[in-house]
């Protein structure tokens, strides 16, 4: 077997020396019942490289990928280009194939690159800190909950009706388990909903939690939000799910967010139907011991060489266990080093111009989709995404454009199908990818379905 | 004649620079230190071509961005050297025998990382029609399928982002089925010798932990565990083989008990590497166990992740795992069932890990891998790590201590202990004398219950040979400790950076560069 | 209590067996060492499996093979290792500023990587229907425009395998326009300054060579050529810019005497690198030049190649290029023109250099290079690579002789001797000494004209900083030369391998490894 | 642009620094009238990186790809299940981006690769050396002769009408210029021309050219040609363009082949439409020296530590400048590298089994063809490719079988233009690659288009 260096006369040496009659005897302690005496039934048998790639081409060939298709899917992951060298650098075998820098004087390349790619993260969100990563921006966002949570002594946190459903839906399982309490509602087309966030936060709420752009794609202030939540002393979590967006437009951490959680997808990582991808979590830094997750930090070695080590690692599960901020383990380094790979490419002035590219071709869409008779932009503000109210249920219409080839968007009947006023919405992502033709094919078939 | 240059300026460094070694630029031929990003780049400079932008009215409604971010950028030579050149400073599976126990860090096959970037995998968008992702759906199911068969268990929740992800996911179905049953049980019982995501995990899910008492041959006393079961222990974590490296021979028995008492049995099972294969948890009573794609399943890590950690579940906590989750139905066709079907399908589903169906891209690797081996070969897989590790263990335990070198062979890793070394010589010092032998140390300090841990584990992708190289290093290293050579207090001697102050980096913490220094920097 | 290991077997290696530096595997961190795979692997391994064969009847006719090959088969881990450690042993353009001079050693685009692996090029076989191929056949026809309208020229001839091998085919094409003419001349002129490819090329197809006199500024002596043209000249062979990295500034002379003379003009285009996109080589009535694509078109050396040499013709020249190449039609169509269509299409040409279509793979990548700069960029391109060049030049001319500092501004490359060194130091000190500063040295000893030359090409893809760094690097081991560090003598101290004893190399030649020895290591 | 650091405001200060007006100083030797004002006209301005990769995407989905048919064509071109790791291993930045190792001390990576290459080589041809690559087969077999002339001080050279046509060519390019003279023939279904070649050898003849096996695919025992060789003072060239044969066949070493050259794309390197492709050459020792190309040898450093150089230069050009014994300088490294690696992952065993399993592949394909109406397989002999003698004319069906999506062979028409009886002729190959369903598949479309 290709991955196996052991031969057979290897086994047999190595049996011999250690005093061992078969391999048998080093399974000695597993109890006669659930010793299995052959390959388990039921699976198939070793096979080569070359059955094993057919195979997946062939599963590969069943999906319509992204690239082949005009495509205006958003909604929490994003399809921006990603430079060639990238993809190129993470397969480095010594940061593909590395472990946890746990041991610094030999990891240095991931600690060095994880310090840059805290700073990046912070400085975007416009923190004084950010962490190491977390598995995604829907588990971020429960931890900056749970933060919150120890922070405040408090149980009650205050979710916006723009934040993503899916977000919405992991908190409520752990909230559920936990006894925290979550004050949720759903969307609406007439606006965001603001004012009922200030409105609902007292001095039980721990925090308040705001997606910006929201799920819809609106842009709000959340300055006043924050101004409540500090007077009640509340935390104002901010989640980010398009961080592009931030070239644009304000970073919340200047209009007052505490801690600012977000999806890094949009940047470096790529679609991957859903994951992996990864979770940035960013905050003020009174707040850093009872952040979760890894932490790097700048030291000196022995000669005073500046060097770089994970740190403050008494908030984590290996050193405090049961006492820990979360029980994070392996988080999402890889997808990290994309992200921070991409953005120096990037760098302030790519991360702008492609915001405002992005900007530009959504405007452009909007503008065109708008004419398209049934259709109307719900929106007043958005970045690149934004939501159309059809004049027929948006669901099947997705199913019928995807006949057509054409990948229009995600129906907010699939992110709330109990929602009736919501039914007819359609969201609309356009980037960079997104080209005129595409935009003309769109509003073509749209026009014909809804006709 | 040129006319070049008549001013004759010349560049200010003649001076010289030169450090100890007698370099001026501080490297050593290919060992190269690299500056951050906020030293070599500048906002201005970028690394991506972006087409022109139209002319719009802009709706960002006043929002628009109207401070610095800071963010530097570097070209694509620049970047290109950059993290190449950073790369250079880890160690990595690829480079050399990766021993870190409880990690099972196995060669991570190319194949899957081509499989893992078909467009058809890795340029799908997770809220798609699922008529136009069958075949991502199709990798997501025939995974779960084969890690049902290989578990012998009866569901699989796949969303899990990780190993502690997965822990947190079969708690809390623990807890629902608790729920179910109107019961509010408030204990889980973890064993000393457990990961530190397991009690992190109960307390995250809300439980209160309690210790296990062991063997002194380092397994469950199953006695004493019998002793404390009773109405409050709403589960045991148990991993296993356990982090001494043994095989727990009482599982069937502690999990008759448990369940007797009306608990449920959590398996950690980041060691399932040992018995791939040939031993099926669902045979040992096991309620819920994950399973780390990273680990076992040959997933690469990434320096750090990520990973997967779907949790196979009994069929008692089945009806309670996590959405959204596929299902095929007999002409091929698969359905993915999430919140609009959840309420008529799975009904007592906990809800949402994560917000979209985990972590394709170690689905496709995952599979990749199994289907590779195949049962066949996957047996072979838990035969090769743990005759590795016996094989390890036998040929150190006269220079090193093994604690529990009596308690039966052990599985795929060896656990030693610090006992012998000269005065003031202590684990660390080992590990620090391997880095300069070219190798990553093993885990260190962990399970807590041994002094001075050392935990091997060298997976079956290593042959005979590069056991024999490790076991000799070892040797001559835990001799050094043993004979107290100074040299060794001060290693690593060759690494890019000697050891370096974590307590320095802990007291005055400095998480990010500051902003200050970018503009200086970029002057 | 196990009962494993009761005869307490160890292994016997607990004596020393460390080095110098104190470690027992020879290994420095993170510098490790590597076996060959002849001490590695061994016949019966293999990192393939394999379908299970049929049995059938062989038709070998009693050919099979009854010997052992000797191939040692390494498993995939072991196989991605030994590539991978030996890999860290090298020094690349990836790690850092890699100034060969005439090598243009410029950033390789990853992007081009990609392209040139998407299976409509890489997994097409060279003599499928050209219907099958139309994309394949039109990126060489896009690259050939690109690359006549670049020089300026008339035609192309695609298919050489690198610059050696174009000049080969330029030569050939001159003998033919020649031969054609009912001409037979004899000589080819080529200067000092030459590549040794230039008159081993022109000896390989039959000619004998002439050195051409130099000026003493470092340029073709125009009076001194003209004086020895005549009947017996068939070609001159002129690198524009030269290989003092100065520009020919007689060169349309030259050219006009040659033609005058009726003698062809051959330009080594090794260098065009420093005027693509803004200096035309059919202006300056060149009639064939070669054209490196892995120099000037970003395609990576890979450690040795391969590369591609495309050759530009003048529309004298243009009739006897080779065969196949393509041609496009109005409606888009590209056709092939090889042996059964020549005959009509193109009966004066030379017939094959090569097998199929040259190289294919550096194609994609040269072209999506152009297409990336554009012309607009291709003359950024050609400016900062002379710039940058200049800015070395006069920030090193105070420490290192430069002989023809005086002589204009350089263009893409610097050329230094090694007058004032102190007694015994020579260009390779400074070279070994650039090693341990993690830098590969430039190009030494060449061209001949210069005693001890080092010619520095940094081309355009470094920055600023870079630069400043590797002046400050090379300022220091330049100083040292002069005052005459020991230090300097046996440098590299840091690299994987000290001084290598090139003589015994050469003297007892061992250029394979010996097959006995397979059997013994695999023992 | 992305692929330059300089910033304007870099080049202005460097610019000021060497004390240049601008950057036309710098250009002040080339004269006026060459000097360019703008871009060259008539050429596209920069572009994006996703711009330029849907440009080749689109050019890319013009072309048939040979793993998305079925796919039989060989002739000197073989399509093998290269492993993931080559490719992985080959990108490696240390390799694809280093020079030609002229510095041994940090190009150990190359040097020690090189020197297994060449062991490998050696061993698979039967010799006693091999240097580090030539471009490809086609000038590796030119080079061969030009070899044999300097070592007999002969220049004739009997060329088997079994070598592969285009290898034909480029000796007939370079000969007519050398004023060597080539003994031809083209081939005949007949049989193998051994005696013609045995005939032909005289006290001329500095080499005779046999390829093994030969462009119908048939397998020929070489002694005999080599005794007589070896009789006249003249050198036996084998040309192997399938190296996986040699796992199945006696080397051309074995049979007295002097000289070895081939094709040593079907390892580890792919189709690529014909190029980069690796010359291999390999010799019996005494000829060493008259060898073209690198060799790099083992030798010792400093501290007496093995390690490897590029050794006997002195045949080279950048030594021996006119005397060098080939003008070749860069060769092909990167692909020799891509070769050595698929060899090692292969091993003996792999490479033996890979033969075995694409003799069987081949003989149940011939056997299934040979029972189409109007198919007849010309050899008794064949390794994974074997001649057809179809009722039509080949080369229009080859095109009609490509409209099938079959791409089914190629046709000696294309390779023969000029000989008639060969017209009929069609050269399949065969290899592990191929699938029981793609033998039917092309049996039943021939037997469609053959009736
Ligand atoms: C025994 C054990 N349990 C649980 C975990 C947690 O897994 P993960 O890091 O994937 O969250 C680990 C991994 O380090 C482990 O070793
Ligand atoms: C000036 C010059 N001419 C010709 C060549 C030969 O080119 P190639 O190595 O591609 O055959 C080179 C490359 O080294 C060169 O520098």
């Amino acid at each position: 077997m290709r991955y196996l260096p052991l031969t057979q006369s290897d086994r047999d040496t190595m049996l011999t020396q250690i005093g061992a009659q078969s391999i048998d005897d080093l399974f000695a302690d597993v109890p006669e019942a659930a010793r299995l005496t052959g390959p388990i039934r039921g699976l198939p048998s070793h096979a080569t490289e070359m059955a094993v790639e057919r195979h997946f081409s062939a599963l590969a060939r069943q999906n319509m990928a992204a690239s082949h298709h005009p495509f205006f899917l958003g909604c929490g992951a994003y399809k921006h280009h990603v430079p060639a060298s990238v993809d190129h650098l993470i397969q480095r075998g010594e940061f593909l194939t590395a472990y946890t820098p746990y041991q610094p004087e030999i990891a240095q390349g991931t600690l060095q690159m994880l310090f840059e790619f805290q700073t990046q993260v912070a400085r975007l969100f416009g923190c004084d800190v950010a962490n190491a990563s977390m598995y995604d921006g829907s588990t971020a966002c429960w931890e900056a909950i749970s933060m919150a949570g120890r922070i405040t002594k408090r149980s009650k946190a205050v979710l916006s009706s723009g934040l993503h459903p899916h977000y919405v839906s992991v908190c409520e399982t752990m909230a559920h388990f936990t006894n925290d309490m979550l004050d949720v509602a759903k969307p609406d087309f007439a606006g965001a909903d603001t004012q009922r966030l200030i409105d609902n936060i007292d001095e039980e709420t721990s925090a308040v939690v705001v997606q910006y752009p929201d799920i819809l794609g609106r842009i709000e202030d959340m300055s006043a939000i924050a101004a409540k939540a500090h007077e009640k002393g509340a935390l104002l979590i901010a989640v980010v799910t398009e961080p592009v967006a931030l070239g644009a437009i304000k970073s919340p951490g200047e209009m007052g967010a505490d801690i600012v959680v977000g999806e890094g997808q949009s940047i470096g990582v790529g679609l991957q139907f859903g994951g992996p991808y990864v979770g940035l979590f960013a905050c003020q830094k009174k707040f850093v011991r009872q952040m979760p997750g890894r932490l790097c930090g700048e030291t000196v070695d022995a000669e005073g060489k500046r060097g770089f080590v994970l740190t403050l690692s008494t908030r984590e599960q290996h050193i405090r266990r049961e006492k820990a901020t979360s029980n994070i383990c392996t988080n999402s380094g890889l997808c990290a080093l994309a992200f921070s790979i991409h953005m120096s490419l990037l760098g302030e002035r790519g991360l702008c111009d492609l915001a405002t590219l992005n900007h530009a071709r959504a405007v452009q869409a909007a503008q065109r989709l708008n004419k398209v008779p049934g259709v109307r932009v719900v929106n007043d503000t958005f970045f690149n995404e934004f939501t159309l109210e059809l004049s027929k249920e948006a669901r099947p219409l997705v199913r019928e454009l995807a006949d057509r080839r054409i990948l229009g968007g995600v129906s907010l009947g699939r992110l709330y199908p109990d929602v009736n006023a919501l039914q007819n919405g359609l969201v609309v992502a356009v980037t960079e990818i997104v080209t005129d033709e595409d935009i003309e094919t769109f509003a073509d078939a749209l026009e014909e379905l809804l006709s | 004649m040129s006319d070049l240059n008549k001013g004759g300026w010349r560049p200010e460094m003649t001076e010289e620079r030169r450090d100890e070694q007698g370099t001026f630029t501080g490297n050593r031929a290919l060992m190269l230190d690299e500056a951050l990003i906020f030293e070599i780049g500048d906002s201005e400079t970028t690394g991506v071509d972006l087409a022109d932008f139209p002319q719009v009215e802009t709706r960002l409604g006043g929002m628009e961005r109207d401070r610095r971010i800071g963010l530097p950028g570097l070209s694509e030579p620049e970047a290109v050297r950059h993290y190449t050149r950073l790369s250079r400073q880890n160690y990595a599976i690829d480079l050399g025998l990766f021993p870190l126990g409880s990690c099972t860090m196995k060669h991570n096959p190319r194949l899957n990382e081509k499989i893992a970037r078909m467009k058809g995998f890795a340029d799908v968008h997770p809220l798609q029609p699922v008529e136009t992702v069958q075949g991502a759906l199709g990798v997501i199911n025939e995974l779960a399928v084969w890690l049902i068969k290989l578990t012998g268990m009866h569901g699989v929740a796949m969303t899990p982002k990780a190993g502690a992800h997965g822990e947190l996911c079969g708690i809390l179905c623990i807890k629902a089925a608790l729920e179910a049953r109107g019961e509010d049980r408030k204990v889980i019982l973890v064993p000393e010798s457990a990961h530190g995501t397991n009690p992190a995990t109960a307390a995250f899910a809300g439980y209160v932990t309690e210790n296990i008492p062991a063997t002194p041959d380092g397994r469950v006393d199953l006695e004493a565990l019998k002793a404390r079961l009773g109405p409050d222990i709403a589960a045991v974590m148990i991993t296993n083989p356990n982090t001494c490296g043994l095989f727990e021979r009482d599982m069937k028995a502690i999990s008759d008990a448990v369940h007797a008492a009306g608990g449920y049995v959590y398996c950690d099972g980041a060691n399932f590497n040992a018995i791939v294969g040939r031993v099926r948890p669902g045979d040992l009573g096991v309620d819920a166990m994950h399973i780390n794609l990273h680990k076992t399943f040959s997933t690469p890590h990434g320096g750090g992740g990520p990973g997967s950690g779907p949790v196979v579940l009994s069929e008692a906590l089945s009806p309670f795992g996590p959405i959204p989750y596929t299902e095929r139905f007999g002409d091929g066709h698969i359905t993915l069932v999430e919140e609009e079907t959840a309420g008529d399908r799975h009904p007592h589903s906990i809800g949402r890990m994560t917000a979209f169906h985990g972590q394709m891209g170690m689905y496709t690797r995952a599979l990749a891998y199994v289907m590779s081996h195949g049962a066949d070969g996957l047996k072979q897989v838990a035969e090769d790590a743990v005759l590795n590790a016996n094989y390890l263990l036998r040929s150190l335990e006269d220079v090193l201590d093994a604690p529990f070198g009596k308690s039966g062979p052990c599985m795929h890793e060896a656990l030693f202990s610090d006992m012998g070394m000269a005065e003031g010589y202590s684990t660390l010092d080992i590990a620090k004398g391997l880095i300069d032998e070219g190798y990553h140390p093993m885990t260190v300090y962990f399970p807590l219950v041994v002094h001075g841990a050392m935990l091997v584990e060298p997976t079956e992708t290593e042959s005979k040979a590069a056991l024999d190289e490790f076991i000799g290093a070892l040797r001559s290293v835990a001799i050094r400790a043993k004979a107290g050579d100074e040299a060794l207090k001060s290693a690593p001697h060759f690494a890019p950076r000697r050891r370096l102050d974590e307590t320095l980096a802990a007291r005055k913490p400095k998480l990010v560069w500051p902003q200050t220094e970018l503009a200086e920097a970029a002057e």
